[in-house]
């Protein structure tokens, strides 16, 4: 009987080392991170700093209506709708093609990751002097005799911005999706080309079903990444895009340098909220499907 | 006569085999080079004389000579595409020499970048193992909900954090490197990743280390340690990476400009020394890439893991 | 799975010679800036021009009450002589007879300028000679250099002066570039018309340029 | 083996620094003697210059008595916290009159923190702000600080000023403080000097297209702009030129008020006015920087005699903008042989338009707003101009004249005076008695001070990221006319509606 009183105290003793373990990091996480959130949260149910009146989901509503950040929010939108979609179709196209070469993998493979650790200070200036009106693309175009635009103030800046994200990014998708079908055995496809079936028909029932838990992660990784890219178009542009580049981070920046918390704290509680929906969206499909195929 | 027709076979078999190969190499090999085209572009450029650069790259750099009237007169600029070249025409290590010899306040920023980011790489570490660890083995209902709080506090964009950060910088009088370092040993990012690292892990070996009589620590020392290598190196790269390329924290924190790290310099030398500005983005670059170079395997190994059902 | 130990033994070299460089820039680099030596700008007048000429004086009712005037020619190129400027008028060879007189008209004929001077003399006869000494100096000036303190370029004449500011590793004296526009100046001297708080540079071992780091001489 | 290293690196460093702070010691105290030297040279060039001023001087000279406020509210106490975005020098007003503050108030401690980088301030006096841990008092240098007024975060300065019976407002130009008011009429940032801007233009020219701006009581930029135009076509050669201040950013800072109506959020930029005016500035010449050789003894010609011989040899140099205190009273003086008019005030829709380059205010969250105000009535109020030299006391109010009446004549007395004297050297030669001149002149100066402005604060920073890109573009001839008015009303229609 004691033998079960001491085996099930120690069990309650090795939980609390367990405790004792994540408790610095939980308390930073508290401190620095919860807290201040519940702050910011606090500063936008305010409506000025000074007079401190309880004010609720108004300024919330008032960052709606705002015309700048419903277009901020569709440029935002559009941006991630296209790019990490391309990202992903991209990484995938390149991963399948590495998968098919013999000698040199391990070499291209790396190349493709390096663009993710260059900082963007660095590189900025070749972007600008490719995209500039006096740039390659215009000095191509003019060469072949097609006529010139002023592309980074055109509406195919986001066209830009995109390319620029999807150089940063392709490299850990690419990985993803390698050891993603190399995981695949290879018994599925023989069992395929036994029964016949061409390669499309291979390609849609085997690869693509087996690949969708890696797909998941990879889009994760690259919504997260889909916020880094402000450092660039920053950078490029300056507090004031054009319209089309006008992203949610300009919004809170420009807000920021007017030493406006309500409608900061406002607009951040807003972004929070719509990550918050993807990433449940996201873990709740994708226990469900993991759940399927096992 | 049909081992003929086989052997015909298999040589268009083997001819189309090869021409499909060529094919495949040839658009890789364009990818790749598409990808590494700034990064070239950037060590070669910074070959060249600061005359060169001005010249190459005669438009308008920067935005800021907003009240040089000059541009005015030259109305008429000749309509000059920036000439970019792999192979600069006069190849001069001068800016190299000017960058480490001639301006101590350029190496005083690279220390000041040093001394901000490795105290974060390291506690971000120490922090974040034994958290991971911790977080795989408790039993507890609620540990996935917070495992989602800990990803939507890591997507928070930095400009929210920044003011109440200030506020509490202010209150506890934290200097002004300290107010930075602290937000990054405690960011949700290291336990993330080292998490994701832990699904993959059999539980069963654990629970056998742990019926025999091992503590946590040693079991976590022993075990867990040596297979969470690889995303430790994954995070050390992705923390180094971040908070070398810091901007808007430095700005608000750091009140002398000799304190602050190279990133802002770099903006700064674009505009006043262009010629500078090559010489040093390669001065930037290289702890990085060294970095990368050191513990690239693990990257493709560790990054393989994430997510994947065990 | 390990460490690449080829790019770590490069990562280590790469930081010794940054450690390297950053003792030389705190060491040697300080050693042998370039030296410079520094003065405080006088104040007092500057001498613009002096003359003492030799002339006739004539006896009549000169404009503005004087009982006699003499007139002296001087080069054209003198500029800064106005009417009611003070001039001392001796009778020749004989001691303590100077007389204050003033300057009463300004005209000038082709070759050179005209002053005519006009001074009580009860005892001077008429057709007198005289000599007649007039020089003129600025008003007082709160900053006067010597010439090898100006330079010169496209963009216009300015001066070197010393400040110091805070520097990579605390304060440090730097050179700066002062556009000064000049406002009086003879062959030795000259001066600035902008207050001058730092101490200027007249003398230096090289070729300075704006912001550069400086020792001084001693 | 990094054990070894980190003991290398320590030594290695320690014995750089030594060495080099041996050389410290000796740089300093030869520096520190000569810049002794030179303040003694200007205090002592000081006195000799008094005489000059006081002996025509007339009536009250009140400059040595020190402001002595009456004695009942001597009991104050408590600190102030100041951020100036100005570095601590015998130039910075508000560091002067920090310590002869303390001085006078023994309890009262004021710590000053000083800035010289403009983005780093704006950054850090937002987030300052924001976490409510800001300065009491801020100097607005390039801060929007109309925004942070709308968004609550400063005091109204008015029921402190009415509650502050040592204040007298007739001693101030009170048609300044209405010009800063917001809209409901509450001050939130309180000018300490301002420049109404004036130009002057050239006496024959004016003759030529009757432009008899003088008694019309001022010119818009528009009406200068189109007169420039009409003056190029006239001449045949095309060398008519504007000095530096009118280039393509001036159309923006003084027509901007016509162009953004901020209460309700419109702007007016893709109207066919706007249009034909972006063709306008595209045909300005601008004057070389015109270069003053050093050759030939006695040359002489300080500022704004300078302006006046070279512009005489440029081709035509139509308009000149007075941009600071020397420029507006030389213009003023009698002197005979000048070919540019009386300084003409520039008008943005009918109200002649100020500039202010040192203005403060308190914020919200200070506890002791009584001696906050005080200490900035402190800083407003009549004070003795500590060094003669007339430069240093025109930096002191940043090259604005000063609000307080009687510093007001004090430091256009002593420019009046410097440039009468300049002028004498110069041969510039002028009739009748010196003192009336000045006086006449400081009347006049004194008189289209008084008038009600309006303030024109165009924040820089602004202009560099919403206008200038596609200005730059269209100026150089590589966007038309139409492309850069809808870019840029479609980009200020963003920064509006934020």
């Amino acid at each position: 009987m004691n033998v079960t009183i001491r085996s099930r105290n120690k069990k309650k003793y090795r939980e609390w080392v367990l405790w004792l373990l994540l408790l610095p990091s939980l308390m930073g996480m508290l401190i620095f991170y919860l807290l201040p959130f519940f702050l910011s949260m606090y500063y936008a149910m305010i409506d000025n700093v000074v007079s401190r009146r309880f004010v609720g989901l108004q300024n919330f509503i008032d960052t709606f209506r705002n015309l700048s950040f419903q277009r901020a929010l569709k440029n935002t939108a559009f941006f991630i709708l296209v790019g990490v979609p391309l990202n992903l179709i991209c990484s995938f196209i390149i991963a399948s093609l590495l998968k098919k070469m013999t000698k040199l993998k391990g070499f291209f493979g790396l190349i493709f990751l390096i663009p993710m650790i260059i900082p963007a200070g660095a590189v900025v200036f070749v972007w600008k002097s490719i995209f500039d009106v006096n740039g390659i693309l215009n000095w191509v175009l003019y060469s072949v005799g097609l006529p010139m635009k002023n592309w980074l103030e055109s509406e195919w800046v986001l066209g830009i911005v995109i390319i620029i994200f999807l150089w940063k990014n392709i490299g850990i998708g690419m990985i993803l999706f390698w050891t993603g079908l190399n995981r695949i055995p290879k018994t599925y496809y023989e069992v395929a080309r036994v029964e016949g079936g061409s390669a499309m028909r291979q390609f849609f029932n085997i690869t693509l079903v087996y690949i969708m838990p890696t797909g998941f992660v990879a889009a994760l990784l690259s919504i997260i990444n889909s916020f880094k890219i402000f450092k660039e178009v920053f950078l490029l542009f300056g507090n004031y895009p054009s319209e089309w580049v006008y992203l949610l981070q300009h919004y809170m920046n420009n807000q920021f340098l007017a030493a406006n918390a309500q409608k900061l704290s406002a607009s951040a509680g807003i972004i929070s909220a719509f990550i918050v929906s993807v990433l449940f969206f996201f873990f709740r499909s994708q226990r469900k499907l993991s759940e399927h195929f096992s | 006569m049909i081992k003929r027709k086989n052997m015909i076979k298999r040589k268009n078999m083997i001819k189309r085999k090869t021409w499909q190969g060529g094919l495949l190499y040839i658009s890789i090999m364009a990818l790749a080079l598409l990808t590494l085209l700034p990064i070239v572009l950037l060590v070669t450029n910074s070959l060249m004389s600061g005359r060169e650069i001005v010249s190459r790259y005669s438009m308008d750099i920067t935005v800021f000579n907003v009240l040089n009237t000059e541009y005015i007169k030259a109305g008429d600029a000749p309509f000059h595409f920036v000439e970019m070249t792999f192979l600069p025409d006069y190849i001069t290590f001068y800016q190299y020499f000017k960058l480490f010899f001639k301006s101590p306040e350029y190496l005083r920023l690279f220390w000041n970048s040093v001394i901000l980011c490795v105290p974060i790489v390291v506690g971000q570490c120490i922090i974040s193992v034994p958290a991971a660890y911790a977080f795989e083995r408790l039993q507890w209902k609620y540990k996935e909900h917070l495992f989602f709080i800990y990803i939507i506090v890591m997507l928070m964009p930095t400009q929210v954090l920044l003011v109440p950060h200030y506020l509490l910088a202010e209150m506890v009088t934290l200097p002004p490197y300290l107010a930075i370092i602290l937000p990054g040993i405690f960011s949700p990012l290291g336990i993330f990743l080292l998490r994701q690292q832990l699904k993959g892990f059999p539980h069963e070996c654990l629970e056998a280390a742990q019926v025999d009589g091992a503590a946590h620590g040693n079991i976590l020392y022993h075990i867990v340690l040596p297979n969470m290598k690889p995303s430790v190196a994954v995070l050390v790269m992705i923390t180094f990476a971040d908070y070398w390329n810091i901007v808007d924290q430095a700005i608000v924190f750091i009140k002398n400009v000799f304190d602050e790290p190279m990133s802002i310099a770099l903006s700064k030398v674009m505009q006043n020394d262009t010629g500078m500005f090559f010489a040093m983005a390669c001065f930037y670059i290289v702890p990085i890439v060294v970095l990368f170079m050191a513990c690239r395997d693990y990257i493709s190994q560790e990054l393989s893991f994430v997510g994947v059902k065990n | 799975m390990r460490i690449r130990k080829g790019w770590v033994l490069i990562g280590i070299i790469f930081l010794l010679f940054v450690v390297g460089c950053t003792i030389y820039s705190r060491t040697f680099y300080q050693w042998n800036l370039p030296k410079v030596e520094i003065m405080a700008p006088r104040s007092g007048t500057l001498l613009l021009g002096q003359y003492d000429v030799r002339s006739v004086s004539k006896k009549e009712e000169g404009s503005g009450g004087f009982t006699h005037s003499t007139q002296i020619l001087l080069p054209l190129t003198v500029n800064y002589f106005y009417v009611d400027d003070e001039a001392e008028v001796t009778l020749t060879g004989i001691r303590n007879s100077t007389r204050k007189g003033r300057v009463t008209s300004i005209t000038n004929t082709k070759e050179n300028l005209v002053l005519t001077i006009g001074f009580h003399a009860e005892n001077f006869a008429d057709g007198e000679s005289v000599d007649v000494s007039i020089m003129k100096e600025t008003i007082p000036l709160s900053n006067i250099m010597p010439k090898s303190a100006l330079h010169e370029d496209d963009k216009g004449a300015y001066l070197f002066v010393v400040t110091k500011e805070q520097g990579t590793w605390g304060r440090e004296y730097v050179v700066r570039r002062m556009d000064a526009t000049v406002w009086a100046s003879t062959e030795q001297e000259f001066s600035v018309s902008s207050t001058i708080e730092y101490p200027v540079v007249f003398a230096s071992d090289s070729k300075l340029a704006d912001g550069q780091q400086v020792r001084f001489y001693p | 083996m990094n054990k070894f290293l980190k003991f290398i690196l320590v030594i290695i460093i320690t014995m750089g620094s030594l060495t080099g702070c041996s050389f410290e010691a000796k740089n300093d105290e030869l520096y520190n003697s000569k810049l002794e030297e030179i303040t003694v040279h200007l205090n002592k060039y000081g006195e000799s210059v008094d005489e000059l001023i006081k002996s025509p001087q007339n009536g009250n000279n009140s400059t040595q008595k020190e402001l002595a406020t009456d004695s009942t509210d001597s009991g104050l106490i408590g600190t102030l916290r100041i951020s100036v975005m100005w570095p601590d020098h015998e130039t910075n007003l508000i560091a002067v009159a920090a310590k002869k503050f303390q001085a006078l108030y023994p309890e009262v401690k004021i710590q000053i923190q000083f800035h010289d980088d403009v983005l780093k301030y704006q950054a850090q006096t937002s987030v300052e702000l924001m976490s409510n841990t800001a300065a009491d008092i801020i100097d607005f240098f390039y801060i929007p600080y109309e925004r942070y007024a709308a968004a609550g975060l400063l005091a109204d300065l008015y029921p402190l000023m009415n509650a502050d019976d040592s204040f007298h407002k007739e001693d101030y130009f009170v048609n300044v403080f209405e010009a800063f008011e917001d809209s409901q009429n509450g001050l939130f940032a309180v000018p300490l000097s301002f420049i109404f801007n004036s130009v002057s233009m050239r006496q024959d020219f004016m003759k030529s297209f009757d432009a008899e701006f003088e008694n019309r009581g001022g010119i818009s930029y528009q009406q200068m702009l189109d007169l420039y135009v009409r003056a190029q076509a006239g001449m045949e050669d095309e060398n008519l030129y504007m000095s530096e201040f009118a280039s393509a950013t001036s159309w923006f800072e003084f027509e901007w008020d016509n162009l953004v109506d901020t209460r309700n959020k419109k702007v007016y930029m893709n109207t066919p006015e706007f249009l034909s005016n972006l063709e306008k500035i595209k045909r300005i010449k601008l004057t070389e920087n015109v270069t003053q050789t050093k050759d030939g003894p006695g040359v002489i010609g300080s500022g704004y005699f300078i302006r006046d011989e070279i512009f005489k040899r440029n081709p035509a140099v139509l308009f000149v903008l007075n941009s600071s205190i020397e420029e507006n009273i030389q213009t003023l003086l009698p002197f005979h042989d000048m070919i540019y008019s009386k300084p003409i005030p520039i008008l943005s829709d009918g109200m002649p338009t100020m500039y202010a380059p040192f203005v403060l205010g308190i914020t919200n969250t200070c506890q002791n707003k009584e001696l906050a105000w005080k200490f900035l009535s402190y800083c407003m109020a009549e004070r003795a101009l500590p060094v003669k030299e007339v430069d240093t006391n025109s930096f002191l109010f940043r090259l604005g004249f000063p609000i307080n009446k009687q510093n007001f004549r004090k430091l256009v007395q002593a420019v009046a005076n410097d440039t009468l004297s300049k002028g004498g050297v110069a041969g510039y030669s002028f009739s009748g008695n010196r003192t009336a001149v000045i006086e006449e002149s400081m009347a006049q100066v004194e008189k289209w001070c008084g008038m009600k402005g309006k303030v024109m604060q165009m924040d820089l920073n602004l202009f560099l990221d919403l206008i200038y890109p596609d200005l730059y573009q269209f100026l150089i001839g590589k966007q038309t006319a139409e492309q850069t008015a809808a870019r840029i009303q479609t980009k200020t229609e963003i920064y509006l509606n934020e």
